[in-house]
């Protein structure tokens, strides 16, 4: 904790767009997971307080999709697991880590904390389902004012059981709206896996309002990254809304310790942990800088955070 | 003079026309139904981009309302009957009230939620609430009442255009077809407002009373029975009551409360809200009157008048006795002396 | 008005179960249509005040829907729109009245008055949506304690609007509870047409939470009657929960006054008045001796109401 | 002594062995899991066919809770974190509130449903609210919070089995897992519950004085803080504050109040919440203090403490300035001698 911090502006990670290679984007999700793996640890031991919602094993879809968006305009309107949606937008490690420290640096004067972020056209918000209809809403204004911009809103699985999410599918289908609704479905809503909170299929569920939908059954960044790009340029392109449905899985608890999924369940998953898949693609000194260099930048983040003295 | 009804209508069409970020929502808004109470009627055939019909949706309303407006616009939903109100109270308080702060003040959510509230209509328990306590004291969240004594059009325009968080504009039914009034025989009317709470309060004083014998607070639906009660007691009883008439709701306006304290040193303080009083606006009121009045050296009886604590039933007079009229009001403070 | 009044029980209209005959039904039906076209009466003479909401036209879907249950244990949740289900469930014309007219005898005490009714298994409320997840919560009561009992619950196809309809379809599928969700399309919500509220396909939605969904796009009481009876046998048989659509037309307004549908819809519509289908079966003699019983028992039901004290 | 978790999980444990119609149902409460803050745990492994874990709909839970209680059982549902109550509202206010008034008294509806409130945790501003004041003075909903100074288990047993209404039932987070207290030294415990206001307050009078300094309410998840304060006042003031603690926070239990106001003759009458006073749980008990004191021909001072009228933010030491504790209600105690 006493490494010397030096000034300047703060920690970044490099963000990906559409163009960007493996190795950005490995790099990204390396970053990502070490980012929120180190907030583990300061939960761990006391150094955090309160709650976060880590998206270990989900990091492909954050950055998938956010790739696949335009930073100029687009809207990103996030949930309470919402740390790899911010970094996938903005890159801003160090003012996540004051944020979540509660320190005045941080994005929102650490006000906001870890479910309650906002950055330029990036929002989240802890309660699940209610910013389904005001991510509709900013497509419509974003419609009305002819902006060509698309709004892009996170739900998980286990949220499809909120009733206002029918709500707003029904209006953005009816209104032709251009929003990208984002299942990302990883079996589980906290402890309960799915079979327990959904019936019916979950992709006809949107499609019922008449809402084109896609299904990524892969976890691969690129793949993910290219539905995403189709969902985004069709809403963008006044195809109306656009669900798109990941499948992936959380690897790390729902929120700090509390993991109930069965150890064997666990264990195969992180086999197939997609961040082995995205650096696989690599060659190893590659990947072993990436992870040199993202390594640093997250260590340095965390201890200029750690030392700001507000 | 207009009526509320029509104040409020010709507020909207001049705000629309006024500012292109106005829009509006609600259920069965469009011409030629223009709404349930005809709020709307002509918005639609005006501003056909800018009028939206809404599924009904009370939650996604609010929660559209928010997005419009954390993206520049300036939405003014309606709730068809604000009954339906707590349809929409998680948006309301968990979003709308809520981003601006937990932001650390990027963002602004100027939005209103207009909510026709209100009894004596036979409506019935779940079309004739007063359900506006609920909605008082979350911060971030203001709750503003028209009324005939005051300019509702302007009131409508000053809660969409001049503030920047979002507002429950709470609308009393059976005021829609009432007559603004601008002057009551006998009596002083003062406005008062400013920076902090600017959304005014209106204070009525009898001419030929220094010190009257009681001061009476209320708010929207309830200042025509309060009128009439004041009336009353003057004409028939001798009893100087003066009003103050409150349209910023909440956040508490505490400066117009002091300075109201301040000028009339009634030993009588008598509060009049539809609803049951029980948790009721009344409560706030009285705490911060009694405040003053103590702080001052003063002491004062203080009288809180609301509506039974049950539901509102349909049937006529089974609801006329459940909720508060100028009889009510007038035996009240009858019994004070 | 002052006609004598006989003193007894209240008026009550004859009920019809699944073996009534065409001729029952009729008179169920025209006792209906007589009763709701007085309410009319009253509310334009300004006898009653309040509200109300006719179903002139949708007679039928009341009648065939209830006649399908047993009514020895099943429930019925009714909506703003009630009369008609109320008056096919117990035939309680008088104390109907009595309610609307918000006297002490009315089934309520005059409190609920026209939205808000109670009898036996049958309630409703005014509020759109809410009442379906109570409607689910007693039909979970009904299979814990294993009575056999469905419950039956009307919503209009505006009341998709309303999010929490989609909670309770998305509980009563995981639960397999024995509800029965009718929705009555009649085209309209109060003055907003279907295509501005309803976005997709109305049978998708039920569908899309796994739930059984029939059609009915006869209004023709034996029509709806079956295709209500297989519902709730399916129900009742552990099928869990069933959707049935029955598409229908109101005939008045939405509530007292207030239509603005186009002039020769509203002529057309009453050319293909279920009414007129459901008497044309019978011949002209035993169509017009009931419906000048019916007409008898609703007019004393309406003296007896109008000349009660309180 | 058990902590405040034990007590109710207990209490749980025991009403479902004891009465077959209590079910249990709310988001994530099966075993192993047993519910976020694991007050439901070991229920579904004991009564696995009465405790269903539902999907994330709560309004939904309370709706269905309302038909199971219509059709003869006892449903405890829980709402996660109370914040998500509002989801609920319209179920909680315009169905289970409504049904048996407005059915004439020929149904009840006996549901409880559970919420866990407060801050302190650093769970930020959707995750750490006190709401419950918007949720009383609603006719027909019951308000009712258990406190470390009480029996919790028992509190629930008596909302649940008891009430034939609809019971909101309020749980502090951080109570959860402070152990239960029967003794205050130096101060006697009484206990004040009557036919109409079952729900208990319990009074702490200290011994050595025969008239208080002052006299404080509160209750919750603010008693520990009070306790604290109190304590220190006391010990390094020499300052004698009694303490009242409800329970039943709506409707208000008028007959406790008056029962403590007559005993109690303190001038100094000091009111401390959780939330933002600001129309808020004290505001009434405030109105009702008053009007008691004063009708009595006494006079008192009154001083209302809250949190700040703002969210409640994630970062300790913001949030730690937001939430009143020992040493605020300590100050302003001492700003009044
Ligand atoms: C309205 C609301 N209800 C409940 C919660 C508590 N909660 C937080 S996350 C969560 C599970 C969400 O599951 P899912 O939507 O599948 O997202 P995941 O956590 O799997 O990413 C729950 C129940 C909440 N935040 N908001
Ligand atoms: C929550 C709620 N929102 C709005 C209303 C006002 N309202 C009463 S009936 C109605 C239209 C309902 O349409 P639909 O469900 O199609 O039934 P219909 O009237 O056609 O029978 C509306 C908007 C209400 N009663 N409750
Ligand atoms: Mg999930
Ligand atoms: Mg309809």
């Amino acid at each position: 904790m006493s490494a010397p911090v030096t000034a300047g502006s703060p920690v970044r990670l490099a963000r990906c767009d559409r163009a960007s290679s493996a190795a950005d984007r490995y790099a990204l999700l390396f970053g990502i997971r070490l980012f929120e793996q180190s907030l583990l640890d300061l939960f761990s031991t006391g150094v955090l307080a309160g709650t976060t919602h880590t998206c270990l094993g989900q990091e492909t879809v954050a950055v998938g999709v956010v790739s696949a968006i335009d930073r100029a305009c687009d809207i990103v309107f996030s949930n309470h697991r919402g740390h790899g949606h911010f970094l996938a937008y903005c890159g801003e490690v160090e003012r996540l880590y004051l944020e979540i420290l509660g320190k005045t640096g941080g994005v929102c004067g650490g006000r906001g904390g870890s479910q309650h972020l906002f950055l330029d056209n990036f929002y989240s918000n802890g309660i699940q389902g209610g910013i389904v209809p005001v991510a509709t809403g900013m497509a419509l204004a974003e419609k009305q004012r002819g902006s060509g911009a698309v709004a892009v809103v996170f739900l998980g699985d286990g949220t499809l059981g909120e009733g206002v999410v029918y709500e707003a599918f029904n209006i953005a289908a009816l209104w032709q709206l251009p929003v990208v609704f984002v299942i990302e479905h990883n079996g589980y809503a906290q402890s309960t896996p799915s079979a327990l909170q959904i019936a019916g299929e979950v992709a006809a569920r949107p499609r019922a309002f008449g809402i084109s939908t896609r299904e990524c059954r892969s976890t691969a960044v690129d793949e993910i990254a290219r539905h995403c790009a189709q969902a985004v340029d069709a809403a963008r392109a006044g195809g109306g809304p656009q669900c798109l449905i990941c499948y992936t899985y959380r690897l790390g608890p729902h929120s700090k310790g509390d993991d109930t999924r069965p150890g064997q369940e666990l264990s195969e998953a992180w086999l197939r942990d997609p961040l082995k898949t995205a650096r696989a693609v690599l060659d190893e000194t590659t990947a072993a800088a990436i992870e040199r260099r993202v390594g640093a930048e997250i260590l340095a983040a965390r201890i200029r955070a750690l030392e700001a003295t507000a | 003079m207009p009526t509320v009804l029509e104040a409020i209508n010709q507020g909207l069409h001049a705000m629309m026309a006024e500012d292109a970020r106005v829009v509006i929502l609600g259920e069965d808004i469009l011409d030629p139904y223009g709404g349930a109470f005809k709020v709307t009627r002509g918005l639609s055939s005006a501003f056909p981009d800018r009028v939206l019909t809404t599924p009904i949706s009370e939650a996604a309303i609010v929660g559209v309302a928010s997005g419009l407006a954390l993206r520049g616009l300036r939405p003014v939903a309606e709730i068809m009957f604000g009954d339906f109100l707590f349809l929409a109270g998680d948006q309301l308080t968990n979003h709308a009230a809520k981003f601006q702060w937990m932001f650390n003040d990027q963002v602004r959510v100027p939005l209103v939620v207009r909510a026709p509230m209100g009894a004596r209509r036979g409506y019935g328990p779940t079309h004739s609430q007063s359900i506006e306590k609920h909605f008082m004291g979350v911060p971030g969240l203001w709750v503003v009442a028209p009324h005939i004594l005051g300019d509702p059009g302007g009131l409508l325009r000053q809660a969409t255009l001049e503030c920047d968080a979002p507002v429950v504009f709470i609308e009393s039914k059976t005021c829609y077809g009432r007559p603004l009034i601008s002057e009551v025989a006998g009596m002083t009317v003062t406005e008062i407002a400013d920076h902090v709470s600017p959304f005014p309060t209106v204070l009525l004083r009898h001419d030929r009373a220094a010190d009257a014998d009681g001061l009476m607070w209320c708010y929207g639906g309830m200042v025509p029975h309060c009128l009439e009660a004041i009336r009353h007691l003057f004409d028939a009883e001798g009893l100087a009551i003066d009003l103050a008439v409150t349209s910023q709701l909440s956040p508490v306006p505490a400066s117009h409360i002091a300075r109201v304290v301040d000028e009339c040193h009634s030993a009588l303080v008598v509060y009049a809200e539809e609803a049951s009083a029980e948790h009721g606006w009344s409560a706030e009121i009285l705490a911060q009157v009694q405040d003053r009045v103590s702080g001052s050296g003063r002491a004062a009886r203080h009288v809180r008048i609301g509506g039974a604590h049950t539901p509102i039933p349909s049937g006529r007079a089974l609801e006329a006795a459940t909720v508060p009229g100028a009889r009510d009001i007038i035996a009240r403070v009858l019994d004070c002396f």
